[in-house]
């Protein structure tokens, strides 16, 4: 019996070991791929440690090599994604939050449909969307510019950040909306003065969604914006891509990272607390 | 006055309803009326009936781009959702170092399609990746070239992309196997049920919603996977490892041709309409039932 | 009273770019981002800084172009086209009957120079728009596609001499793989699939069945027993090539030919750029030949468009930018450095290197032969649509099994399908 | 403190009709509790009183001002609800004097109210607590004080009571009592316990499926239902009935339950408006069942008592009592006794009913005659 159940325990670790090992290989020779030297790269292999410790493909990837216009790094474009992601995260979670809270408490005839069209709106292929867009864009005078991304982020956030307001909000006391009525509290008073100081659980889970979803942005950035006001992801990736007649994998590497990583230390500080969020809706659901 | 407080939550709502309005269902109908008219590089809005789809279910291209997709998706769905549902199981048994697992088996999903594709395409890069590792191991014959083989090519996008959202799918089933009510496991228990069959035959039974939840995400991933095509292979080798999504974006800004790229736009969104709307239906009739 | 005056700083801050005039000004959008074609650049734009001009530069990499014409289209559909972004062949009428172009803000820079005596006909063609009476783009330089690009050292050490025919072609080929040299560098990317392609088609089939199939879109010519050969050899070159070569950039391809790695690339003749960027000298370090043909030439015409903009410095931005790329100094410099030979007639070839003197007489002489044809695979020839459809199934046939046979019959249906 | 008067209410959720014209009408200082099963519309009458709800049709008056169009905060109520729907963020007093902040009341104004309401249901320790730190009967207190605060004309209580403890509840309910008898104010009060119904009410609207079935005063309602349902719902264990028919030959009234030809029971006594072989129910209350011939003939008024022969099938033992069913005829009656009394089971035996206690009901319209 003992024999048995030490059996089966050392086959589930083994097994949650070697996915370990498949989810870390990536990252782990990302880093120390972005650490060596070219020549290090071309003799060694992919797994090998760097001898020594070499920030240089950091710097390029980050500050460029000082060649001018067919140098491409990521600072700027750094700097271009956070200044889509905040505003269009700030615009797209306060909407959605008072739309959830307006479906919910404040039912009216259609809210229903409303909330049906704005889910649906989440599972659209942006394919279907782009061309109108970017004629839009162009109208408006935005096209190419941080604030038409802002205006696209925010567009097709608010489903998202909608259906997770409306869900946290489904499942709190509409009584306590009627109390407040009663008290003589109004529609924005009830909002801000009692279910807002007790949103905090979904508003983590909603910026957090929004940050990555709007940092990790490829098409609308790609479709939208060129050039100089293009967000990282584009950015990493037109890197990726320049022809040099020598592939620098070590600033590859080193870009890919510092383009994931706002993301990914956000996932590590709040992480968990992202995953419950997210998972509730769909294991109600 | 009184007129406003009362329909305050309305006009609240109105404007982000309006917007919802015009940027999905209207962009939605203008792309499909597009579809229908000779559109080169800019729209033109001369009706020319059908002829788009007709042309575009003619393309080799597009055969490959929507056989691609099949390939990918079934194969993605099945491996997130086998490992996803192995890795919870294996999680809910009570480990301790399971904070730890959890964190490593998720991080991927924080990366981007084009971080996930630029690293990927550095290991599955033949010359270099891990062809070369196995091969200086001394097995000097091992070849593992997918990434620039065509009709292999397509598995690629499929490893990186289950590397990138399995851990989600664990994290979705861990959160369904945590909110199954304890006594059903307790009286199988006390049944005599083993650990296997309580779970093959009374857990996984009992999780169908998650299941389908799952499936949706997936699908719905897949069918937007762009991202990650454009980083790994941009569609290569040639177009063998093409999608719908990519065919889209070279149809309308490669090859000016919008009417084409509308048709495909269309036909993406109505797959994706076929498997959500239903499943929306039976939630929300659900959700009232529940009521 | 804070927040007025905060809204106030913003509202001019948003007004300043509509004041300030500072002078011309161009945003030029192109895809010349490696090293030679970069440098080659450059000059033009110290020229046009020079003149007071302000340069917006909005280089995109990638796929030979491919990357770039998204981004342009983008940007058109968005309605928002740039000053000026390179665009060639046919692609510049297309965008004409779009709208996107008139006025022909650049026509009267051209009457105003006498373009038309300034370079060849058929350039000038290419390079004119309202059914080829106003100019609307300017050429920057002939390039030649059909180029063979050798490393002389490997060659000589096998006793391999530049290759005048297919067959010969083959033969030394097979002779470098028993020698475990690579012997042929290939990019796997469609465009330089599409290259090879017609390189191939004009060697193996001739001026005249490049003509139908590739600018007459004749369904014979396209489907027929010459273009099963010609697939047949496109086949042998696949086999030719080593198993990193799919995604590979071109100048990855060319640095493999320089460090000897591998023997022959067929590239255009900015390829020369790489070589001369390492310092190296053609007939010392390297070969270049065209690939065998019977005095054929497949030229690329890369020129600027100029799209229809709004405000006076932009409009003046093109002109001198028009200007500017027509000038004697830019046409030779810039030429010397991408490799390619000027699209200006009266530029001396004294100072150019023996490629390009050899590309210089070679046109005239196809000229004379009716051998000079523009390239479809750099979008010469055909428009979009069609030149896409071909690409389609020559990558395709490329990376696969695909009988000869089976991809002259797709290409056919292809290019019935996007007519 | 005011009157309430409702007039002909109509509600409809989408092509349900939720309310069916509902007529009320409750005096200054009268407790009316709303009685009925989950369902019946009470909880949506209630919130349609205090404004939460609109109605299609009808008036609610309150203190002869119609009020229909008003606002919750204008109505002059005060809701206690079932959750308690205490403001999670905010602390106990915050939450109490919100709605006296709401109405912009002078902050010496508002201290006053509140000493004097934490005074009254001595919760003074707890005004510094979160909501989610208070158990279930302080959040309760809290709730109520919240209400009385306000001092408003109308109490308004849905279901306030039904997430306590059997012993809290209890407790809660005499205070409730207390507090109604103290302040006099009108309160309107929605149950599903009868129970609570009977001891909290002076007045009692039991509804069902939208409708009224009966507004009564509590003794009318236990003693003379109007309907099957209302004798059905109130009391317990609940009422017997007796299926069968009337014969009526010459001056002679008797019912004869289903089965039988021969006993009948006489009915002579009770004045009724039945007609010979009229369908009917009897309706007995367990406790009008007597076990001896003596007892039933010292309490029934003009020795108004039938006999009929039961066999006894089961007894449920409930410590001072016992429920003891029987089968007559192949219906089942259930009879309430003092448990130091010992029946067996099986034993055919002779049971005493108390005739003037009987209510009929009309079997095809299942009201009382």
């Amino acid at each position: 019996m003992l024999n048995k159940i030490n059996f089966s325990r050392i086959f589930l670790f083994l097994i949650l070991g070697l996915f370990v090992f498949y989810y870390i290989t990536p990252l782990y020779v990302m880093i120390v791929t972005s650490l060596k030297s070219m020549n290090e790269i071309r003799e060694g292999n992919l797994f090998s440690l760097p001898s020594t410790i070499n920030f240089d493909a950091w710097k390029i990837a980050w500050g460029g090599r000082g060649e001018g216009t067919s140098d491409t790094f990521l600072k700027p474009y750094f700097f271009n994604s956070l200044k889509i992601t905040i505003p269009a995260l700030i615009i797209s979670t306060l909407l959605g939050a008072i739309n959830g809270y307006a479906l919910t408490k404040w039912k009216f005839k259609g809210a229903n449909l409303i909330f049906l069209l704005f889910l649906f709106g989440t599972f659209i292929p942006y394919q279907a969307i782009l061309l109108p867009m970017a004629r839009t864009l162009g109208f408006l005078g935005i096209s190419n510019s941080p604030i038409g991304l802002i205006l696209v982020h925010s567009v097709y956030g608010l489903g998202f950040t909608t259906l997770f307001f409306r869900n946290y909000y489904v499942s709190i006391s509409d009584e306590i909306v009627k109390a407040a009525k009663v008290d003589g509290a109004g529609f924005f008073k009830i909002f801000f003065t009692i279910l807002l100081p007790i949103s905090l659980p979904i508003l983590v889970v909603t910026i957090i969604f929004q940050f990555t979803q709007i940092w990790n942005d490829f098409l609308f950035g790609v479709t939208f914006s060129f050039g100089e006001h293009a967000p990282i992801q584009v950015a990493l990736n037109n890197m990726v891509l320049t022809s040099a007649s020598v592939k620098y994998y070590n600033v590859d590497m080193a870009a890919a990272i510092m383009a994931a990583l706002p993301t990914l230390v956000i996932y590590i500080l709040a992480g968990n607390y992202f995953i419950k969020g997210l998972t509730a809706g769909s294991v109600k659901g | 006055m009184e007129w406003l407080k009362k329909n305050l939550p309305k006009i609240v709502v109105a404007p982000s309803f309006a917007v919802l309005l015009w940027f999905v269902y209207g962009f939605i109908a203008w792309t499909f009326y597009v579809s229908l008219t000779n559109s080169k590089l800019l729209p033109n809005y001369e009706f020319w009936g059908i002829h788009q789809y007709i042309r575009l279910w003619q393309m080799p291209r597009w055969h490959v781009a929507v056989e691609n997709l099949f390939i990918f998706t079934i194969l993605f769905i099945i491996l997130c959702i086998f490992i996803g549902v192995i890795l919870s199981i294996f999680l809910d048994q009570k480990i301790r170092s399971e904070g730890f697992l959890k964190t490593i088996y998720l991080y991927p999903m924080a990366l981007s399609f084009i971080v996930t594709g630029t690293a990927w395409k550095w290991i599955l890069n033949p010359t270099m990746g891990i062809e070369k590792f196995v091969n200086q191991l001394g097995f000097e014959n091992f070849q593992f070239d997918w990434l620039v083989t065509p009709g292999m090519s397509i598995y690629t996008i499929v490893i990186a992309g289950v590397w990138q959202s399995s851990g989600f799918i664990m994290a979705i089933f861990l959160a369904g196997l945590r909110s199954i009510d304890d006594e059903v496991i307790k009286a199988a228990k006390v049944d005599g049920a083993s650990t296997i069959s309580i779970y093959m035959k009374i857990v996984l039974p009992m999780m169908r919603p998650v299941f389908m939840s799952a499936i949706v995400i997936l699908v719905h991933l897949s069918i937007k996977s762009y991202d990650l095509v454009i980083a790994l292979t941009a569609g290569g080798p040639g177009i063998s490892s093409d999608m719908p999504a990519v065919f889209m974006t070279k149809m309308a800004f490669g090859r000016s041709e919008i009417g084409l790229a509308s048709a495909s736009a269309i036909m993406m969104f109505a797959t994706v309409s076929a498997i959500i709307v239903p499943y929306l239906y039976s939630e929300l009739r659900r959700e009232q039932d529940v009521k | 009273m804070k927040m007025k005056k905060i809204l106030i700083a913003i509202f001019a801050i948003s007004l300043v770019p509509n004041i300030s005039f500072a002078g011309p000004k161009a945003e030029v959008l192109h895809w010349w981002t490696s090293g030679g074609e970069a440098k080659a650049l450059s000059v033009l734009k110290a020229d046009f800084a020079d003149k007071g001009g302000e340069w917006t530069d909005m280089p995109v990499a990638g796929g030979g172009g491919d990357a770039a014409m998204q981004t342009l289209k983008a940007r058109i559909v968005a309605g928002d086209a740039p000053a000026a972004a390179q665009v060639k062949g046919p692609a510049i009428q297309e965008y004409d009957d779009q709208g996107v172009i008139k006025p022909y803000n650049i026509d009267a820079v051209a009457k105003a120079e006498g373009w038309d005596k300034l370079v060849s006909k058929q350039v000038a063609q290419h390079m004119k728009c309202n059914n080829f009476t106003q100019y609307c783009a300017a050429p920057v330089n002939i390039h030649r596609i059909d180029w063979f690009w050798a490393n002389k050292k490997v060659l000589d050490s096998n006793g391999i001499k530049m290759p005048t025919s297919w067959s010969e072609f083959n033969a030394a080929a097979d002779k470098l793989q028993a020698a475990g040299i690579i012997p042929f560098a290939h990019g796997g990317q469609p465009w330089q699939d599409a290259t090879v392609f017609e390189a191939v088609a004009l060697g193996i089939g001739g001026n005249d069945f490049y003509k139908k199939a590739f600018i007459d879109l004749d369904q014979k010519a396209l489907s027929g027993s010459t273009m099963v050969k010609v697939f047949d050899q496109m086949r042998k070159l696949k086999s030719y090539t080593d198993a990193g070569s799919p995604g590979r950039d071109w100048n990855v391809a060319t640095g493999m030919v320089m460090d000897g790695k591998a023997a022959f690339q067929i590239m255009g003749d900015w390829a020369k750029g790489e070589f001369s960027a390492k310092g190296l000298k053609p007939g010392k370090d390297y070969y270049c030949s065209p690939t065998p043909s019977n005095k054929g030439y497949l030229y690329n015409v890369d020129s600027f468009v100029f799209y229809n903009v709004k405000g006076a410095d932009k409009l003046e931005g093109q002109k001198l930018l028009a200007s500017l790329i027509m000038g004697k100094n830019f046409q030779k410099v810039f030429n010397m450095y991408k490799g390619s030979i000027p699209a200006r007639l009266d530029v001396s070839m004294a100072d150019f290197d023996d490629c390009a003197k050899k590309s210089n007489a070679d046109l005239n002489a196809a000229s004379a032969a009716g051998g000079l044809m523009p390239s479809y695979a750099h979008g010469m020839a055909l428009k979009g649509a069609q030149s896409g459809a071909i690409t389609d199934v020559v990558t395709e046939h490329f990376n696969s099994n695909m009988s000869s046979k089976d991809a002259a019959k797709k290409l056919a249906a292809a290019v019935k399908a996007s007519l | 403190m005011a009157t309430l008067k409702i007039k002909n209410l109509e509600k409809k959720f989408n092509q349900t009709e939720v309310l069916k014209g509902i007529n009320l009408e409750i005096n200054d200082g009268d407790f009316l509790v709303l009685l009925g099963p989950s369902g019946c519309g009470k909880s949506t009458l209630l919130n349609t009183i205090a404004g939460l709800e609109n109605s299609d049709n009808g008036e609610i008056i309150i203190d002869s001002q119609k009020v229909n169009d008003m606002e919750p905060s204008e109505r002059d109520i005060a809701f206690v609800f079932q959750s308690y729907a205490l403001y999670p963020a905010m602390n106990v007093e915050e939450n109490i004097v919100f709605g006296l902040k709401q109405r912009k009341i002078s902050k010496d104004k508002i201290n006053e109210s509140l000493n004097r309401i934490v005074e009254l249901l001595k919760i003074t320790e707890l005004l510094k607590r979160k909501p989610a730190q208070l158990s279930g009967g302080q959040r309760q207190r809290v709730a109520m004080g919240r209400a009385l605060v306000r001092d408003p004309k109308i109490f308004l209580f849905d279901e306030p009571l039904s997430n306590l403890d059997a012993k809290l509840r209890i407790e809660m309910r005499r205070e409730i009592k207390k507090l109604h008898k103290n302040f006099k104010t009108t309160m309107v009060y929605v149950t599903h316990d009868q129970t609570e119904a009977m001891s909290l009410g002076t007045k009692i609207a039991i509804m069902n499926n939208g409708k009224i079935e009966q507004f009564d005063t509590p003794n009318n309602i236990y003693n003379k239902p109007n309907s099957i349902f209302v004798a059905d719902f109130v009391g317990s264990p609940s009422m017997n009935f007796i299926s069968g028919y009337i014969k009526k030959d010459e001056n002679v009234i008797s019912f004869f339950p289903d089965n039988e030809k021969q006993k009948s029971i006489n009915l002579n006594l009770i004045k009724t408006k039945v007609n010979n072989s009229d369908e009917i129910l009897l309706g007995i209350r367990p406790e009008h069942i007597f076990l001896k011939k003596e007892h039933a003939v010292r309490v029934t008024k003009d020795h108004n008592f039938a006999e009929i022969e039961v066999n006894p099938e089961l007894h449920e033992y409930i410590g001072h009592e016992q429920i003891v069913t029987f089968n007559y005829y192949g219906q089942e009656i259930l009879g309430k006794f003092s448990s130091s009394i010992n029946i067996e089971i099986d034993k055919k035996m002779t049971l005493f009913v108390d005739l003037n206690s009987v209510s009929l009901f009309d079997k095809e319209t299942k009201r009382r005659i």
